[in-house]
């Protein structure tokens, strides 16, 4: 970051900056880590407004625009990356300035004309739910100040029954993950010939507790061309994966295929 | 020098001093005889509770009996008072969660329990935890409901980890466009807070924040 | 109704009856003193005991103290046998099995034991199925790998429980940074499920086109 907060500031809009908002009484040092710390528009606002001390009704609507302006102004200097949240906030809190700015006209008897009522409830249940998240932070919970007691039962040679799962489920449960990644992320889950994958596993399982085994020794025979082919792409697919090596210790010999070892083995 | 093997049958000594009630010589033997019988119920559950690795309710443990041996949901009740008395000067304690009784260790040993576990317990952000108070506080809520008050997009993950911490469920879907979930929180929840009930979540702190002109002041709502 | 209250100091009302020698006022007060010092240590080492959920070796215990307050080990031996001594009329015992000392249920409640454990076997958590479901369809992967695919993080006891039940088995390891376990099913996993190779898994697809009778029965508890 090259913003050290110190004596000249950026530019922004192609006019210097060189103080910081006043009335931020943050080191400036801390600012990044401050800034982060808020949950939103809604905590950044409530701070603004709490650590004055100032009653509401009178905020200031333009003071605190501005100086929630400002804030936003420096996180987008200090490249913290800025949720659109905040830009609406902004936005909000402009056009309440503005129509505060208006002459209020009398005929208008709408109760919830005054354009702050909104926001202040806003605020108001957003504060009442952040103290609640504090209290419940404090209570007594389990693996914190309370830890269950419990005795040992293995000594009384009981069997427990152990859950079932039907295949169902397991299709189901997968089915899920597969539609919650597509909601959510850009994982490229595609459907590979689940043979493959086997046989991947089948032949790390062989490698194991083995030095090496011969490349001929992964291959069954019985299964004919298909299967050979499944294990040749199976052989491929974890050497790629760096989970085995092949090996030919000199031109012709036969080719070992082993288990990846650790760093020795390329260093 | 060792210490002393003191033998002193406590349950015992309880009993006596809870027969109150004066009583003929025969109505004695019946009531030693019914007593008797009772302290092995009471042991058995003992056994019980220590055992089942999860809160049991009265219910639960009644069910643990052979149909025909099963004690009355009372007596359980008085064999739970009674064992929770004699964990009184021990440091554990017979704790009424909201799925059931469960024996812990009392939160004045904590700080040795800390240092048993080698994994810190869990901390939970702030975003969790508010994402966690809207749902015990204003449930059912949909994410959309929690977006509106925190006044950001809640994410994925946080709404996935109370899910499989099983202390949010969803308890329906809401009767809108896109059927959102309507998620409330669980027994396990309360459990884990060592709550019995929603009730006794700490009250909702309400904060002054109104369009008269009084001055900002904190009160209770 | 949470049982609590604790009034009597159980601790200091047992010291008094030990002191069985005739002494001095001054050597009174020390011999409280040590002994009210040793009851704490015992409850303390009670409470680690109950809530450790593995056998702890005298040293193990002595370790839970911090660096400056940690009793000698006879005096763990000394509290552990007090500890135990207290248990005797209770229907749990305080055993030495070969990794140090546990609390466990007394063998004669065995067969309650067996009818609480014997009710419906517990159900599978759906983070458990779909770590389950993503090692089977995409092996072999690492813990890395699920949790990517599914966006939270997997529990340690979840891998665990199902390398208990024998259906995952590690493959190997991965040449990476760590070098995380790959995890694979087994043969077992195949036999539970009735198939012999994992080709006969359904297919998404073709599952949906069995399943047309049923509409979108997933996910829901």
């Amino acid at each position: 970051m090259e913003n050290t907060i110190e004596q000249p500031l950026a530019t922004v809009n192609g006019a210097p900056f060189n103080l910081l908002p006043e009335d931020l009484y943050i080191p400036p040092d801390a600012l990044e880590v401050f800034l982060e710390l808020f949950e939103g528009p809604l905590d950044l606002l409530l701070y603004l407004i709490r650590r004055q001390n100032l009653d509401i009704v009178n905020i200031p609507i333009a003071e605190i625009t501005r100086q929630y302006i400002d804030y936003i102004e420096l996180m987008g200097l200090l490249n913290i990356e800025l949720a659109a949240e905040y830009l609406v906030m902004a936005a909000v809190l402009a056009e309440i300035k503005s129509r505060m700015l208006l002459p209020r006209r009398s005929d208008d008897e709408e109760e919830d004309d005054d354009p702050r009522a909104t926001l202040i409830r806003r605020l108001q249940d957003y504060e009442i739910i952040k103290q609640a998240a504090d209290d419940l932070d404090l209570l007594p919970r389990m693996e914190r100040e309370h830890f269950t007691a419990d005795v040992d039962t293995s000594a009384l040679a009981i069997v427990q029954a152990l859950p079932d799962i039907q295949l169902k489920e397991l299709i189901l449960a997968f089915q899920d993950v597969l539609k919650r990644v597509d909601q959510t992320s850009h994982h490229q889950i595609t459907k590979e010939a689940l043979s493959v994958r086997e046989r991947m596993a089948t032949i790390l399982a062989q490698l194991e507790g083995e030095n090496s085994l011969l490349f001929p020794q992964l291959f069954i025979r019985k299964e004919g061309r298909p299967g050979v082919v499944v294990s040749f792409l199976a052989i491929l697919e974890l050497s790629k994966e760096r989970l085995i090596d092949i090996i030919q210790p000199e031109p012709f010999a036969p080719i070992r295929i082993s288990a990846a070892r650790a760093a020795e083995a390329y260093c | 020098m060792a210490a002393s093997v003191r033998s002193r049958p406590y349950a015992r000594l309880r009993g006596t001093r809870r027969r109150i009630k004066p009583a003929s010589a025969t109505e004695n033997a019946i009531i030693i005889e019914q007593f008797a019988c009772n302290m092995e119920h009471q042991r058995i559950i003992e056994a019980i509770l220590f055992a089942a690795k999860r809160p049991m309710t009265c219910k639960q443990i009644q069910q643990v009996f052979p149909e025909l041996e099963q004690p009355g949901l009372e007596e359980i009740q008085q064999a739970l008072a009674a064992i929770a008395a004699d964990y009184q000067q021990r440091p554990l304690e017979l704790k009424q969660v909201a799925s059931g009784y469960r024996f812990q260790v009392r939160a004045e040993f904590s700080r040795w329990m800390a240092r048993l576990f080698e994994e810190k317990p869990p901390k939970y952000s702030r975003a969790l935890l508010e994402t966690l108070a809207i749902i015990a506080y204003r449930q059912p809520v949909t994410r959309g409901d929690i977006e509106d008050i925190r006044g950001v997009s809640v994410s994925s993950s946080i709404i996935q980890t109370l899910l499989e911490r099983e202390w949010v469920k969803v308890l329906g879907h809401k009767e809108v466009p896109g059927r959102p979930a309507l998620l409330g929180t669980t027994k396990q929840f309360l459990d884990y807070f060592n709550i019995t009930t929603l009730d006794e979540l700490p009250t909702l702190q309400r904060f002054e924040l109104t369009l008269d002109n009084t001055p900002t002041s904190a009160g209770k709502e």
